[in-house]
């Protein structure tokens, strides 16, 4: 259970980095599991090609809330296309059983590599991977908003 | 204690061990039973020996298979204390329930001649179910409903988790149906069928009933509880997936229009128009779940050998000790009433701060298999302020033993998380 | 020769006798076929093992179960070239059909919202089958039309028993829907699908393919063919009993609005609405049948190990000895074509003067099981003039000895009632 | 399979007594056999509590056709008591999966003991008994239409 449960796993899911509202997001996403209601709202701005702000609320299993904490930490500010191809990365490290990915990928997921246990646990991949697929569907439509330079939403904490 | 039965040994599955090696405490009967070895024979023997198309070769194979699953109806019908002809093949409680209410949508729609137009409705009728319901008794009619402006009305729930019959006036003269669930597979309470029955009746309201728990966990006599309709799903019952059985009143059922069309339902097809034949035939289109009756034949056998009485005595013990032993762990918070009278060995909880996957994987890890999440009943659950619970339930093969390793592993999810 | 497969011995049944010790010939297939050791086996092991509620439960034998059956629907996707996501489970091919109709019908009644407008009807539109259809993919749309106002036509049969293609100006503009058979049960023919697609294209009609029969006897490639929808039974296919499948292009699963509804197929459920999963779980209410899935898995395996196209030549060289046999009984019609061209080896006839029941049940005393009646197929027998006729028909295990044995009865038939 | 086809439900599936139409029946029965499409008519007219007169005329194998042939011979001019009593016997034996009855009640029977042999063939039961039930059926009716002696319907053979 440690291996699954790490303790960066167990702090982030109570802490919860990035919990809050924009008040005119580009792009926003509700997602939810159907096996048991754990829902979440991801919310981003997009400027220059960054990821400027980036909001999330839910509820749900410290899995489900602790990946939601750190991935604020790794993509809120970042370039868009280190958010994707990091969210590339984590896909397939949630996918890949349990075992790790090569120590570059390892080393690019930062943090985030704490996760590796969950891919032994099928029936938790979808928890690992809700907000993930909520940022990515967020950013498809941060892209359609925002063809010109955008307003910055500011950030309800 | 001489109510506590020992059948483990009867289920092959429940010697298996998981994650690395532990000894299985499985806690998910609730969802799905673990079957008996003479219920995985019976379907192995049909299909090594009898296995062919029923109602239909004029070949002494046919003829073997169509007993089969007529023998198999004949001990279903039974089992729940009804008439041969009064049971029909589903492939699951939901496809049952669902069949009633397309039988009343079609009527509706004005199939079925004119001995259907008792299951007509229009927009100034109502249609009562329960905030206790499984998705599966609430979801159709919500359908139903929206296809023929009937209202959708409800009972609520106590704080308890059981049905507020205080509140049994919501069924009313516009009330056309009354669907409520004989046991909630979140709360476990078992449900004053006879008085909902009776309001029903003053009213004339047909009456649906959802045996899904109850049938399983305690003697179920259907002409006796007078509803008009009832579902209940083999697998949940030491039976195979892939059948269950719609009870109906002979005369209602003779009324009701047919839901699935095809072969081995029809009496005379023309490219423009079909008769159909009686029920239960009627409701029966196309090939049936044949070697999964036969299945369910043995289990109802083996539940029967058992006794209804016996087994649910046996679990009334069993549901003391879960509830006793809950109680006993700090902060934890049972969805349901805490006394085990009139209830199933179904108890849901909430572990404050811990989310149910949390608390399910921490059990997990020790062996021990409970189900997390809503359970098919998000209203049950939005009535107590929570999402999800964790549900613990047990079966004819759960011991005294299982119930304690389960509250010893709620102790260590409560202290992992503190 | 070297067509010839000898695979009887995988089923256990075949090594039966009937009638007072008489070896058994089975040539029922087409009706339901018998299944390999294989198939028992996986269904067995998952019960005995892997049994769980699927896509719920967070402990270890759930993740099995509900890797089991989404490997299973990997491997049937695999096996009829579709894509994973494109298969929904049924009890039978039956329900499947029913499936695609209700989907059309609810979305007449306004549910499923805008994108399932594309399957609305109104009275001056028409849906096109056929006169050689099963009844399971005739009587569900008969009833859609009936709903709906939409019109029912169909393609004529030919003499010969194929479908008239000259004839497929019956789509029109008006056509919404064209449902036909990959390869009638009657007459064995098999039809030539890219056509019919081509015309349903040029209208902008939907496809609905049975491929019941098709499925267990040829390759199939239903991308490659182009259809919409498509319908298949594992019984029939050395599967087990109560599991079916239907396919649909992913784009119209996405559109097409729930038919069955429940547990496992919702989203958010409030008292007064819900909303529904993606497909193809938006299809899958109530508790799935997991055993027979993993059965249908290990049935398609077995297929594909033989191979589909050695399959099928194997039973091209049967269905020309079946069709060379009866050619050289006195009287004796083939139902459909007499050359074995685009053809199965399913052979339906009629005997002048000795009712189909009495050919069955000389031939049954004989040990040789056949079908009788009418075959789910009412229309096209009165496009051939009779009400009924006999039907034998082959699988993978049949040999060329029991066609034989077939002929041989037959002849003794023809004599008994001289 | 001699012992299923007996001579004289061979001769009476060909010889066919009792085939006709009346002009205008007390009772009046169609049944079908849904698994193979047989089908078959039945028609009454009843007269101080005879059965007087009978007419059928249907489709099928020659089980059926020659128990409804018999029916005729053994039923038509009898009184209903006698008529409804055969009936009954003739279903006991069909029911009993190729045994014989008492030999009371074959003696009752006549000719109609010749249909012992169908009982072992639980799919051949329908075909035996479908004349019977429209039979039942027709006078069910016919007690209904005759509630004062009746015209008598002639029959058009
Ligand atoms: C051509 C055809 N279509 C449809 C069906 C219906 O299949 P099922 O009875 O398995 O639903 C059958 C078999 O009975 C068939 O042969
Ligand atoms: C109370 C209740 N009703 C209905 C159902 C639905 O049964 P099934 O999924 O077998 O159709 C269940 C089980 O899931 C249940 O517990």
């Amino acid at each position: 259970m440690q291996q699954l449960y790490q303790q960066v796993i167990l702090d982030h899911s109570k802490s919860r980095s990035g919990e809050g509202e924009l008040s005119s997001p580009h792009g926003e996403s509700f997602q939810v599991n159907p096996t048991c209601g754990d829902e979440c709202t991801v919310q981003v701005a997009v400027e220059d090609n960054r990821l400027s702000h980036f909001a999330w609320s839910g509820r749900g299993c410290s899995i489900s809330q602790a990946s939601l904490s750190l991935m604020y930490e790794m993509v809120d500010g970042e370039p868009l296309d280190r958010a994707e191809h990091l969210g590339e990365t984590f896909r397939e490290l949630i996918h890949n059983r349990g075992q790790e990915l090569n120590p570059e990928k390892m080393e690019q997921l930062e943090d985030l590599s704490a996760f590796t246990g969950v891919g032994r646990y099928s029936a938790r991949v979808k928890c690992a991977l809700l907000g993930w697929m909520a940022l990515r569907d967020a950013l498809v439509q941060a892209q359609r908003t925002t063809s010109g330079p955008g307003q910055a939403p500011e950030t309800q904490a | 204690m001489n109510d506590l039965l020992e059948l483990a040994s009867d289920f092959p599955l429940l010697s298996r061990t998981v994650r690395g090696g532990k000894p299985l405490v499985y806690l998910d009967t609730g969802a799905t039973s673990q079957k008996p070895e003479s219920v995985l024979n019976a379907e192995r023997t049909f299909n090594q020996t009898h296995n062919a198309a029923v109602h239909r070769g004029a070949h002494q194979i046919a003829e073997e298979a169509t007993e089969a699953f007529e023998a198999a109806r004949s001990a279903v019908a039974e089992f729940v204390g009804v008439s041969f002809g009064e049971i029909v093949w589903t492939k699951n409680a939901t496809e049952a329930l669902n069949l009633v209410a397309h039988g009343f949508l079609n009527a509706t729609l004005e199939r079925g001649g004119s001995e259907a137009s008792r299951f007509r409705l229009t927009s100034g009728d109502e249609i009562v179910v329960t905030e206790l319901e499984h998705h599966a008794n609430l979801v159709p009619w919500q359908e139903l409903a929206a296809k023929t402006g009937a209202k959708l009305r409800w009972i609520p729930v106590t704080e308890d988790g059981r049905l507020d019959l205080e509140q049994l006036d919501v069924i009313t003269e516009r009330t056309r149906v009354v669907a409520f669930t004989h046991a909630s597979n979140v709360t476990g309470a078992i449900t004053d069928v006879p008085r909902i029955v009776e309001r029903a009746r003053e009213v004339g309201a047909f009456t649906v009933l959802d045996a899904c728990q109850s049938a399983a966990h305690l003697p179920v006599d259907l002409h006796e509880l007078g509803v008009d309709f009832a579902a209940f799903s083999g697998h949940k019952m030491l039976g195979p997936t892939g059948v269950g059985a719609l009870y109906g009143r002979q005369e209602l059922l003779e009324a009701l229009p047919p839901f699935l069309t095809g072969g081995s339902m029809v009496e005379v097809v023309t490219m423009e128009e079909t008769t159909f034949m009686p029920p239960p035939q009627r409701f029966e289109a196309g090939t049936q779940m044949v070697a999964q009756t036969v299945g369910l034949h043995a289990a109802v056998d083996y539940l029967s050998a058992v006794g209804m009485r016996q087994l649910s005595a046996h679990e009334d013990h069993l549901a003391r000790l879960m509830l006793e032993g809950v109680a006993g762990v700090p902060g934890v918070r049972v969805l349901g009433p805490t006394s085990a009278e009139d209830r199933l060995a179904v108890v849901a909880f909430d572990v404050p701060g811990v989310h149910p996957h949390d608390v399910g994987q921490i059990l997990d890890d020790q062996g021990i298999a409970v189900r997390v999440g809503h359970h098919c009943a998000q209203p049950a659950h939005r009535a107590f302020g929570v999402h999800a619970s964790t549900r613990a339930s047990a079966g004819v093969y759960t011991t005294p033993a299982e119930i304690e390793a389960f509250i010893d592993g709620l102790h260590r999810v409560v202290k992992f998380f503190a």
